[in-house]
C-alpha cells in the first residue's frame, strides 16, 4: 500500500481497493473442509449402523440373501416390522416384541422415577446437610461406581432373597435404585453444591425444614440435571438385559429380554430383517427420548458434569 | 435501652483453623451495627452464627435476652438479606415474601395483611406477581429484604446486600435501607466491605480482623481516632498517609521526625505524655492537608508526582519526607506533574501510633 | 394350576419339541407357562440357578443329565419325586440305567430325564458330494480323502460354529471314535492325566489340528447356522450332536436322500448318553407341588416320549416305545442304543468347571492355528490331572 | 440472662430428617458395595462350587486364577482396550467437540446423530456391530463386491485384531456422550481466553493443546470416570459380538468372572477374579477420590 | 502530533440490532482515551472492533495510518489487557509474558530481554515462577497488562481491567495504570463504567450511549460543562440535583423557576441569549452548593432529611423545591434529620439543559 492515506483525510471517500467492512470470506476455506470433513466422516462413521438397520429391516429375506447390506431396499415390505412386534416366536410364544414392551414399561417407569427420587435426595443431602460420615458413603458409592454388575449379582441376590423381594417389580427397582446411585448421585451432588450456598441459607431462615427445602426450593430449579438422570436412567433400565433377566419372570420379562430370545432363537436361517427390526423397536423408546431431549441433555450436561 | 444481640465469647472453628477467637459484643435495641473488615476475617462466619446458621465450637448467644445458641434460625426472631439475595427463582415476588409464613402455618389473611405492609414500605406493590428473573437489581434487593420484613422479627441482618451492584444503585439503595431503618426502628446488623457504606450507614461500625474486633465505635470517632493502625489505614479512602519516625521534641514541644523532617505535634490530643525517642507512625489524612494555604508551624514544601481529578475533588500524588503521598483538594484546582506546592497540616486531625505495639498514642 | 416351565429350547425344532410337552401337560388340566430363554444354556442356566437360589423358584427347569444341579438337591432346593418315581416304576423302565444315576441321590429321585442327546454324529449334504463327483463317505478316513476336492471346488469341507462348546463337543467326538472307547474312559472317567498326556490323544490333537484348517472359514456363531452352511450346500459336513437333525427337519430336507448322518464318525458307532432332566425346584404352594408330580408323570408319559423326541430329534428314555414315526439316523441311534454301545456324557462325568476349562484350552487351540497339538495336548492333560 | 443455656442437642438427633433420607444411601454403599464386597473377599478364599459354601482353602483360588491362560489373556485385554478405549474416547471425543466448537451450521443434527448410539444398550451395539463386521455380509463383503476381491476386513473372526473389532463398536457407543460433556465444558471457557490468545496471535490449534486442554481439567475427571466404569464393566459388548471368541481372543475380566461363577460353576474361582477387579479398582480409585472429592469442596 | 487510531463510520451490527452506527473516532498518539458508559452501550464491541477481535459490518479503521480493517489481531500492533485478565491458568507468569513470542518463534535472548523489562516495569520479577491461581487480584492485573507490555505495541487497549477488583485494589491499581501510561506514552484506549477511573486517568473522554459518542472532551470540560442531560447526570457521584422548570426573568435579569422557587442565573455562562419562557432544567453538584455560608443572591432554606457520613465528607439530603436534593459538605460539619439549613448556589459552576432537546444552553 504505497498510497498511504493520511487517516484525517479524505479517506472516507475510500477507494474500492482499501479494505472496507467485513473480510471477504471464501465459502470453501481450509478451515470449513476441515472442519465440515471431519464431522461429514464421523456423522458417516455413527449413522452407518442406524442406515444398515433400518434398510435392512425394511427388506425381504430373499433381497437379504442376495447380498449388499448397504443397498436400498428394491421393494419395501413391513413384514419384518410386524413380525418382530407381534409375531416372532420365543419358545412357545410367539408373540414377538410387544408383550415385553408394556413390561419395559412397567419396570422402567417406576424404576427412573424412585432411582432419581433417592439419588437426588442423595445429591441434596451431600451437597447441603453434611453431616458426619457423608463423604465416606459417597467415597462408597463413586468406588461402587466401578464395579461390574456381574460381580454383585450373587450379594445381590442374597440381599434381595434375604428382603424377601426376589423376583418382584420391588425387587427389581431396588435394583436399579441401586446401580443407578452412584453416577446419578454424583451429577445431582454437583448441581446443587453450585447452586449458591445462600438460597440454602434465606430458606432456613424463613423456617424451612429439610424436606420443606428439598420439595420447595431445590426441586424446581434443578430441570436441566433431573433431565440428564432422566435421560441416562431411562435409556440405562429399558436397555437393560442382565437384570431384567436374572430378576423378572417370562411373563413379566422386559423387551430386552424378548429381544434376546427372537435375536438367538435362530430358526433355519437369521432372519436378519426382523432381528433389525427387532433392535429397532426395542431402541425406539430411548431413541425418541433422546430426539426429543437432545438440547436439554446438553444443558444439564453443562450443569452437573462439568463443574467436577 | 436493652442489649438486642450479645453474643459471649463466641469460637468458631473450622477443622484446625479458627475463624472467631473468644468474640464477645453488645448490640443495642435498634441500633445499626455494622461489621467491616476485610475479605476472608470472619464477618459472614459471625453473622451466621447469630443467625444459626452455623454452629459455634464454644460460646453463646443471646438475642433479646434469651440464650439462642441452640436454636433453630426460624426460632431467633431474625430476617437475613443476602449478598446474592437468595430469592427463589422459581417463586414470584409474593410467594417469596410469603414462603416463611406459609411454612409456619399461618392463617392466609395475616400473611396477605404482612405481604402488603412490606410490598407497601417497600413499594414493591406492582412487582408482587412477577419472577425474580424479571427484576431489576434494586428490586430484587428490595424483595430480599421484604422476605426478612414480613417475618416481622426482631433483627435483621444483612451479608454485604449491596456488593453486587454497580456504584449508582448502590449509592441509591444505602439511602433507602438508611430511611427503612429510620421508620423501621429495629436492630440491624450489616456486614460489609465497602467502608462508605460502613460509615453512611452505621450507628456504630465493629471493625473486624481474623476474628477478632479491632475497634467498636460511632463512625466519626473511627474515622477521626482510630484505635489503631490497622483501623487507620483500613478506613479512608484515598488511605491514610503513614510517615515512619521518632517522638523528639523541638524548643521544648513534643515533635515527630521523619527522614529528616519535622513535624511540630502542636494540637495533637495524645492520649498520655509523648515520650521522646518513642518510634511512631505518623497519620495523616489527604483531606486534612492544606496546599498553598496559609502557612502554620507545619509547612513543608514538596514536589508534585501524578494528579488524579475525580470530578468534585481532586487528589495529587507527591514525594514527601522521601515517600509518596497523597492530598486531596477541590476538584477545581489542578497542578501538574513536577509543580512545587506547600503543604501545611492540621495536628488535632492527625494520628499517632506507636510503631510497636501499633496503638494510638 | 400354573406351572413356569424355564428351559432353552428356543430353535425351530426344539419349541416344536417342547410344544408337544406342553400340550401334554395341558391335557392334564393344568397350564405350562413356558419360559424359554433364548442363546443356550450357558445364558440360561445363571437366570435358573438365580432364580432358585433368590427364592424365586419356577414350577420346573430344564438342566442338562449330570452334575449342573447336584449342590441345588444338596441344599434341600428341590423338589422329591420318588413318590412318581416308585409308583411309575421309572427305575425299570429308563434304559440305559446310567441315565437316571444322576438323579438319584440317597435313593431319592430329584429329577427326570427326559431324553438321549448324543454328541457323536457327524451330518453331511448328500448334494455336495455328488456335485465332486463323489460318493459321500461312509466314515471319516473316506471323509478326509475327499477334503482337497471340496476345498478345490470352493466348499468348507467341516463347518463349526464360532462358540466355544462346538469345537470342545467336536474334539469330544474324535476322542471317542478315533481313539476309542477305552481311551475316552480312561480320560473322561478315571481322570487318567497319563493317558491324556499320552501318544494316542497326541493323534486326536493331530486330527483335530487337520480339521480346524478345514473349518476355518465357517464365519458363523451360532451351532444352527452352521447346520444351515450344511443345509445349503455351502459346507460339506458338521460334527454335532443329534439335535442337529431338527434343522435338516425343519428345512424339510429327508434323511438318507438329502443328508447322511454318520455315528462315531462310522468308525466307532456308540451313543453318548447326554441329555436334558427336568428339575422341580421346591415350591410353597402345595397347589403346585401338585402339579409338578403330574408334570414329571407326563414327562416320561410313553405318547409324550414319542411325540417330543420325534421332533427334537432326540432318542426317548424308555426303551419301550415304538418309534416307528422315526426317520434313517434316529433308527441308527435306537439301534445303537439297543446294542448298549453307550458312553456316558462329559457332563456327566467331569464337573463344570472341568469342562469350563477344557473347553478354554480346546477353543483356543481351535481358533489359533499357532497352537501346535503338543502344546494344547499338555494343557489338556494339566486340567485332566487336577479334575474333579 | 444468667438463666442457665439450653441443653446442647444430641448430635445424633440433629438434622434427623437428613440422616433418614440418606438411609437408601447408607444401605446401597454399606450393605450392598460394601457388604457385598466383603461379602465377595471372604468367599473368594472358599472353594465353593454352585452354591456359597465356608470352606476355606486359603489362597488356592488365587493360585489357580493367576496361571489361568484365559484369565491371563482377560486382563491383557481389557488393558489393551482399555487403554485404547481410553484415548480414542478423549480423541475422537475431543476432536468432534472442537469440531462442533466451530460456530458450525446444523449443529443440532450433528450433535443428535454423533449421540444417539448412547441410546442404544450394548447388547443392540454388539450386534449391529457384529452383522457390519460379519466378512460375508458387512464391510468387507460389501468392498470386494466392488472390484476389491483380496480385501480383507474380519476382525471378529481373527484373533490378534478382535479386540480392536470390539473397539470399534465400543466407540461407536459411547464417544457421543465424551463429546457432548467435552462440548459443555468448551462452552464454558471465557471468551475472553480466545480473544487473548488470538490477539497474541496464537494458532488455533495451539491454543486448543497449550491452553484450553488444561483449562478442562474437571471435565476430563468427569469423563475420565465415566469411560474408566464403562471400561471395567465391558462385558455386554464382548457377549453380544464375540461371545469372547475367537479362540478366547477377546475375553475379559467381567467375562470371566460371569461364566466361572455360573457356567463353570465354581463361585470361589469367580470370586476371587471379581476381588482382583475390584482390589485394582480400588487401589485406582480410591486415592483419587479422595483428592478429587473431599477437602477442597468443603464449605 | 498524529492520529494513533482512527475509527471512520464503523457500523456494526449482531443480525438486525446495530451496536454501532456510524462511529467516528481519531485519538491522538500518546493520548490516554477512556471510553465510558453504562453497561450494554457498546464499549467493548468497539475496542474488539479496533483489536480485530469483531469483524465491522461497515466502515474502517486505521492504526498509524495504516488502513487495518482487514487484519489480524496480532498484527495490528495491539495489546490488549481483558476483564478477567485471561491469563492462562496452567503457566506460570513468565510463561503467560512470553508464549505469543515464543508462538511467534522470537529468539531466546530477546524474548528474556522483553520479559525482564515487562517485569522490572511492573514490579513482578519476584512472581515470575508462579501461576496464576496463586495471585491476588492486583498481581493478575499486572501480569495482564505485562503480556502487553512484553509485545512492544504501539497501541494499548484496556476492557474494564479493574471491574473486578475491590475498592481499594482499584484506587491503588488506577495510580499505577496512570505511571505506566506516563513512563511508556503510549496510546492509551480504556474502556470503563466507573467514572472516577475515567476522569482520573483519562487525557480524553469519549463518553458513549447505545452505540453513539455522546461527548469527546477532557475530563474537566465532561465534569463542568456537560453537553447534555444525559452527560450531566452520568457524571459525577453523587449525582447532580435536577430541577425542571423553566427560565423567566427577574429584576431584568435571567432567572429559573421552579416548584415557585427562583434561582437568579447570575454568572451562568449560557451559550447564547437565554429565551424567557424556555422550558429548561437546572442542574446543580452536590458540591457547588453551600450550606449555611454566606448569603448570595441565591440563598434558600430547607430541611434536612437524611444524613450520610462518609468520613471525609458528610452528605446531607435536603427537600428543597418539592423534591430531594444531595449537597457534600465536609466531614466534620454535622448536620441531624429535621434541621433547618440555608442554601446558596454558585451559577457559574450550574449547568442549564432545554428540556425538550436535552443539549446544553
Ligand atoms: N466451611 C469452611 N471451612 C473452612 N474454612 C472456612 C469455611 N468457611 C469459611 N472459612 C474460612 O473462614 C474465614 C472467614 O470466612 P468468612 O466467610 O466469614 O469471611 P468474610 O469476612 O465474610 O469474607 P468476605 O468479605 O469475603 O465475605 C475465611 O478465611 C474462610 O477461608
Ligand atoms: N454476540 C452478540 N450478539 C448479539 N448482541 C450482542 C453480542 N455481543 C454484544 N451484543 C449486544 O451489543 C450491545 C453492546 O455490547 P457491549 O459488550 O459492547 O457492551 P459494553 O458497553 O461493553 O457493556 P459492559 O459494560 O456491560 O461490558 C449489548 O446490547 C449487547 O447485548
Ligand atoms: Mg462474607
Ligand atoms: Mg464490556
Amino acid at each position: 500500500m504505497n498510497t498511504m492515506v493520511s487517516a484525517t483525510g479524505s479517506v472516507t471517500s475510500g477507494t474500492s481497493a482499501e479494505p472496507r467492512g467485513a473480510k471477504p470470506k471464501r465459502v470453501v476455506s481450509r478451515r470449513n473442509v476441515i472442519v465440515y470433513g471431519t464431522l461429514i466422516v464421523a456423522a458417516i462413521y455413527y449413522i452407518l449402523p442406524l442406515y444398515v438397520m433400518i434398510v435392512t429391516s425394511l427388506k425381504g429375506m430373499p433381497e437379504i440373501r442376495l447380498g449388499n447390506i448397504f443397498a436400498p431396499p428394491v421393494e419395501i415390505t413391513f413384514e419384518p416390522w410386524v413380525k418382530a412386534w407381534s409375531q416372532a416366536c420365543t419358545g412357545l410364544n410367539c408373540d414377538g416384541l410387544s408383550r415385553g414392551f408394556w413390561n419395559s414399561v412397567i419396570i422402567t417407569v417406576p424404576s427412573v422415577v424412585i432411582s432419581i427420587a433417592v439419588a437426588s435426595l442423595n445429591g441434596y443431602t451431600l451437597a447441603n446437610w453434611r453431616f458426619k460420615g457423608a463423604d465416606v458413603f459417597f467415597t462408597i458409592l463413586i468406588v461402587g461406581a466401578f464395579i461390574p454388575y456381574q460381580v454383585m449379582l450373587y450379594p445381590m441376590v442374597i440381599i434381595l432373597r434375604e428382603m424377601g423381594v426376589y423376583g418382584t417389580l420391588q425387587g427389581l427397582i431396588i435394583v436399579h435404585t441401586v446401580f443407578g446411585m452412584p453416577i446419578l448421585t454424583l451429577l445431582f451432588r454437583n448441581y446443587f453444591a453450585a447452586l449458591p450456598e445462600e438460597l440454602f441459607k434465606a430458606a432456613r431462615v424463613d423456617g424451612a425444614g429439610f424436606w420443606n427445602i428439598y420439595f420447595r426450593i431445590m426441586l424446581p430449579i434443578s430441570l436441566p440435571i433431573f433431565v440428564v438422570a432422566m435421560i441416562l436412567q431411562i435409556t440405562g433400565i429399558w436397555n437393560d438385559f442382565l437384570f431384567g433377566v436374572v430378576f423378572t419372570k417370562p411373563d413379566t420379562y422386559p423387551m430386552t429380554v424378548q429381544l434376546n430370545n427372537i435375536v438367538n432363537s435362530v430358526q433355519g436361517v437369521k432372519e436378519y430383517n426382523v432381528n433389525m427390526a427387532a433392535t429397532l423397536i426395542t431402541g425406539l423408546v430411548p431413541l425418541i427420548v433422546y430426539f426429543v431431549s437432545g438440547k436439554l441433555f446438553v444443558r444439564g450436561i453443562a450443569a452437573g458434569a462439568v463443574k467436577g | 435501652m436493652n442489649t438486642s444481640v450479645s453474643v459471649k465469647d463466641l469460637t468458631l472453628k473450622f477443622g484446625a483453623i479458627t475463624v472467631l477467637d473468644k468474640l464477645n459484643l453488645d448490640i443495642q435495641d435498634g441500633e445499626f451495627l455494622v461489621l467491616l473488615g476485610s475479605s476472608g476475617c470472619g464477618k459472614s462466619t459471625l453473622l451466621n452464627c447469630i443467625a444459626g446458621l452455623l454452629e459455634p465450637t464454644d460460646g453463646q448467644i443471646f438475642i433479646k435476652d434469651k440464650n439462642v445458641t441452640w436454636e433453630e434460625p426460624k426460632d431467633r426472631g431474625i430476617g437475613m438479606v443476602f449478598q446474592s439475595y437468595a430469592l427463589y427463582p422459581q417463586m414470584t415476588v409474593e410467594k417469596n415474601l410469603s414462603f416463611g409464613l406459609r411454612i409456619a402455618g399461618m392463617a392466609k389473611e395475616e400473611i396477605d395483611k404482612r405481604v402488603a405492609r412490606a410490598s407497601e414500605i417497600l413499594q414493591i406493590g406492582p412487582l408482587l406477581q412477577r419472577k425474580p428473573a424479571a427484576l431489576s437489581g434494586g428490586q430484587r434487593q428490595r424483595v430480599a429484604i421484604g422476605r426478612a420484613l414480613v417475618r416481622d422479627v426482631d433483627v435483621f441482618l444483612f451479608d454485604e446486600p449491596l456488593s453486587n451492584l454497580d456504584a449508582k444503585l448502590r449509592s441509591e439503595l444505602r439511602v433507602e435501607i438508611k430511611r427503612l431503618h429510620q421508620n423501621l426502628k429495629n436492630t440491624m446488623i450489616y456486614v460489609t466491605h465497602d467502608q462508605i457504606e460502613a460509615l453512611t450507614l452505621a450507628d456504630r461500625i465493629a471493625i473486624m480482623r481474623s476474628g477478632l474486633i479491632q475497634q467498636l465505635d460511632d463512625p466519626m470517632t473511627i474515622y477521626n481516632e482510630p484505635n489503631n493502625l490497622y483501623v487507620a489505614g483500613f478506613i479512608g479512602s484515598p488511605a491514610m498517609n503513614f510517615f515512619k519516625g521518632e517522638i523528639t521534641s523541638a524548643d521544648g514541644r513534643p515533635a515527630f521526625v521523619t527522614n529528616g523532617v519535622t513535624f511540630m505535634l502542636d494540637g495533637y490530643r495524645a492520649k498520655g505524655p509523648l515520650q521522646p525517642g518513642t518510634k511512631a507512625v505518623l497519620g495523616l489524612r489527604p483531606e486534612h492537608i492544606s496546599v498553598d494555604g496559609p502557612e502554620t508551624v507545619n509547612t513543608h514544601q514538596a514536589v508534585v508526582e501524578i494528579e488524579e481529578p475525580m470530578g468534585a475533588d481532586n487528589l495529587i500524588w507527591l514525594k514527601h519526607a522521601g515517600q509518596s503521598m497523597s492530598v486531596r483538594i477541590g476538584g477545581n484546582r489542578r497542578y501538574s506533574p513536577g509543580a512545587q506546592v506547600k503543604l501545611a497540616y492540621d495536628m488535632s486531625l492527625a494520628s499517632l501510633f506507636d510503631a510497636e505495639t501499633e496503638l494510638r498514642i | 394350576t400354573d406351572l413356569e416351565v424355564t428351559h432353552w429350547w428356543t430353535s425351530g425344532g426344539e419349541a416344536a419339541a417342547v410344544a408337544e410337552l406342553a400340550k401334554a401337560f395341558n391335557a392334564t388340566g393344568n397350564k405350562w407357562v413356558d419360559g424359554a430363554i433364548a442363546g443356550g444354556g450357558d445364558t440360561a442356566r445363571p437366570i435358573m440357578i438365580s432364580r432358585i437360589t433368590g427364592g424365586d423358584p419356577m414350577g420346573a427347569t430344564q438342566f442338562n443329565t449330570g452334575r449342573q444341579a447336584d449342590e441345588l438337591v444338596e441344599a434341600g432346593l428341590m423338589q422329591d419325586v420318588t413318590e412318581v418315581a416308585k409308583a411309575e416304576g421309572w427305575d425299570k423302565i429308563i434304559n440305559p440305567p446310567s441315565l437316571y444315576k444322576s438323579c438319584v441321590k440317597d435313593g431319592k429321585w430329584f429329577c427326570v430325564p427326559i431324553n438321549i442327546h448324543s454328541w457323536q454324529w457327524m451330518w453331511m449334504n448328500n448334494g455336495v458330494f455328488e456335485k465332486i463327483g463323489k460318493p459321500v463317505p461312509k466314515n471319516w478316513n473316506e471323509f478326509v480323502a475327499d477334503v482337497p476336492d471340496l476345498q478345490k471346488a470352493g466348499i468348507i469341507p467341516l463347518a463349526v460354529g464360532g462358540q466355544s462348546w462346538q469345537s470342545n463337543g467336536l474334539f469330544g467326538v474324535l476322542q471317542v471314535a478315533l481313539g476309542g472307547v477305552d481311551l475316552w474312559k480312561k480320560v473322561n472317567v478315571d481322570k487318567d492325566a497319563k493317558v491324556a498326556g499320552g501318544p494316542e490323544m497326541l493323534k486326536i490333537f493331530k486330527a483335530a489340528a487337520q480339521a480346524r484348517e478345514w473349518s476355518k472359514d465357517t464365519k458363523v456363531q451360532d451351532w444352527n447356522q452352521a447346520t444351515n452352511l450344511v443345509i445349503t450346500g455351502k459346507a460339506a459336513a458338521q460334527i454335532m450332536g443329534d439335535w442337529a437333525q431338527g434343522e435338516f427337519a425343519v428345512a424339510g430336507k429327508v434323511a438318507g436322500k438329502d443328508y447322511t448322518c454318520l455315528p462315531g464318525l462310522g468308525v466307532n458307532e456308540v451313543i453318548s448318553t447326554g441329555g436334558d432332566s427336568f428339575y422341580f425346584p421346591k415350591q410353597k404352594d402345595p397347589e403346585k407341588t401338585k402339579a409338578q408330580l403330574v408334570l414329571a408323570k407326563t414327562l416320561l408319559d410313553k405318547n409324550t416320549q414319542v411325540a417330543f423326541n420325534l421332533k427334537k430329534g432326540s432318542l426317548p428314555v424308555r426303551g419301550d416305545v415304538d418309534l416307528a414315526a422315526a426317520n434313517d439316523c434316529m433308527k441308527k441311534g435306537l439301534e445303537i442304543l439297543k446294542k448298549g454301545s453307550v458312553l456316558p456324557d462329559g457332563s456327566q462325568t467331569l464337573s463344570p468347571d472341568t469342562t469350563g476349562q477344557l473347553q478354554d484350552v480346546i477353543d483356543k487351540f481351535w481358533h489359533d492355528l499357532s497352537i501346535t497339538p503338543e502344546e494344547a495336548q499338555k494343557q489338556y492333560a494339566a486340567i485332566i490331572a487336577k479334575a474333579d | 440472662m444468667e438463666r442457665a443455656a439450653p441443653k446442647r442437642r444430641n448430635s445424633l438427633f440433629k438434622n434427623m430428617s437428613a440422616k433418614i433420607a440418606a438411609i437408601p444411601m447408607a444401605f446401597t454403599a454399606l450393605v450392598v458395595f460394601l457388604g457385598g464386597t466383603i461379602w465377595t473377599v471372604v468367599y473368594s478364599f472358599t472353594n465353593s462350587k454352585l452354591l456359597p459354601r465356608l470352606n476355606f482353602v486359603g489362597f488356592d483360588q488365587y493360585a489357580r486364577l493367576w496361571s489361568t491362560p484365559r484369565w491371563l489373556i482377560s486382563v491383557e485385554n481389557l488393558a489393551i482396550y482399555g487403554v485404547l478405549s481410553l484415548i480414542f474416547s478423549l480423541v475422537i471425543g475431543f476432536t468432534l467437540a472442537v469440531a462442533m466448537d466451530q460456530k458450525i451450521r446444523f449443529e443440532n443434527t450433528f450433535r443428535t446423530i454423533f449421540l444417539y448410539p448412547f441410546a442404544l444398550s450394548f447388547i443392540v451395539t454388539g450386534l449391529v456391530w457384529q452383522w457390519l463386521l460379519n466378512p460375508d455380509l458387512g464391510v468387507q463383503h460389501i468392498v470386494r463386491s466392488l472390484g476389491f476381491t483380496s480385501f480383507t476386513f474380519d476382525p471378529l473372526y481373527n484373533a490378534d485384531i478382535v479386540i480392536y473389532g470390539v473397539l470399534i463398536a465400543g466407540l461407536w457407543q459411547g464417544t457421543g456422550l465424551i463429546m457432548v460433556i467435552m462440548l459443555a465444558g468448551l462452552r464454558g471457557i471465557d471468551e475472553e481466553i480466545w480473544r487473548a490468545s488470538r490477539v497474541d496471535g496464537i494458532p488455533t490449534w495451539k491454543t486448543y493443546v497449550f491452553i484450553i486442554i488444561p483449562m478442562l481439567r474437571p471435565v476430563f475427571v468427569t469423563t475420565l470416570v465415566l469411560i474408566g466404569s464403562g471400561i471395567i464393566k465391558v462385558y455386554d459388548l464382548i457377549v453380544a459380538q464375540t461371545g469372547g471368541g475367537p479362540g478366547g481372543a477377546s475375553e475379559v475380566p467381567a467375562k470371566y468372572v460371569y461364566d466361572l461363577m455360573f457356567y463353570s460353576q465354581n463361585l470361589g474361582q469367580g470370586f476371587a477374579a471379581s476381588s482382583m477387579m475390584l482390589v485394582t479398582v480400588i487401589v485406582i480409585i480410591i486415592p483419587w477420590a479422595y483428592l478429587e472429592f473431599s477437602g477442597k469442596r468443603a464449605r
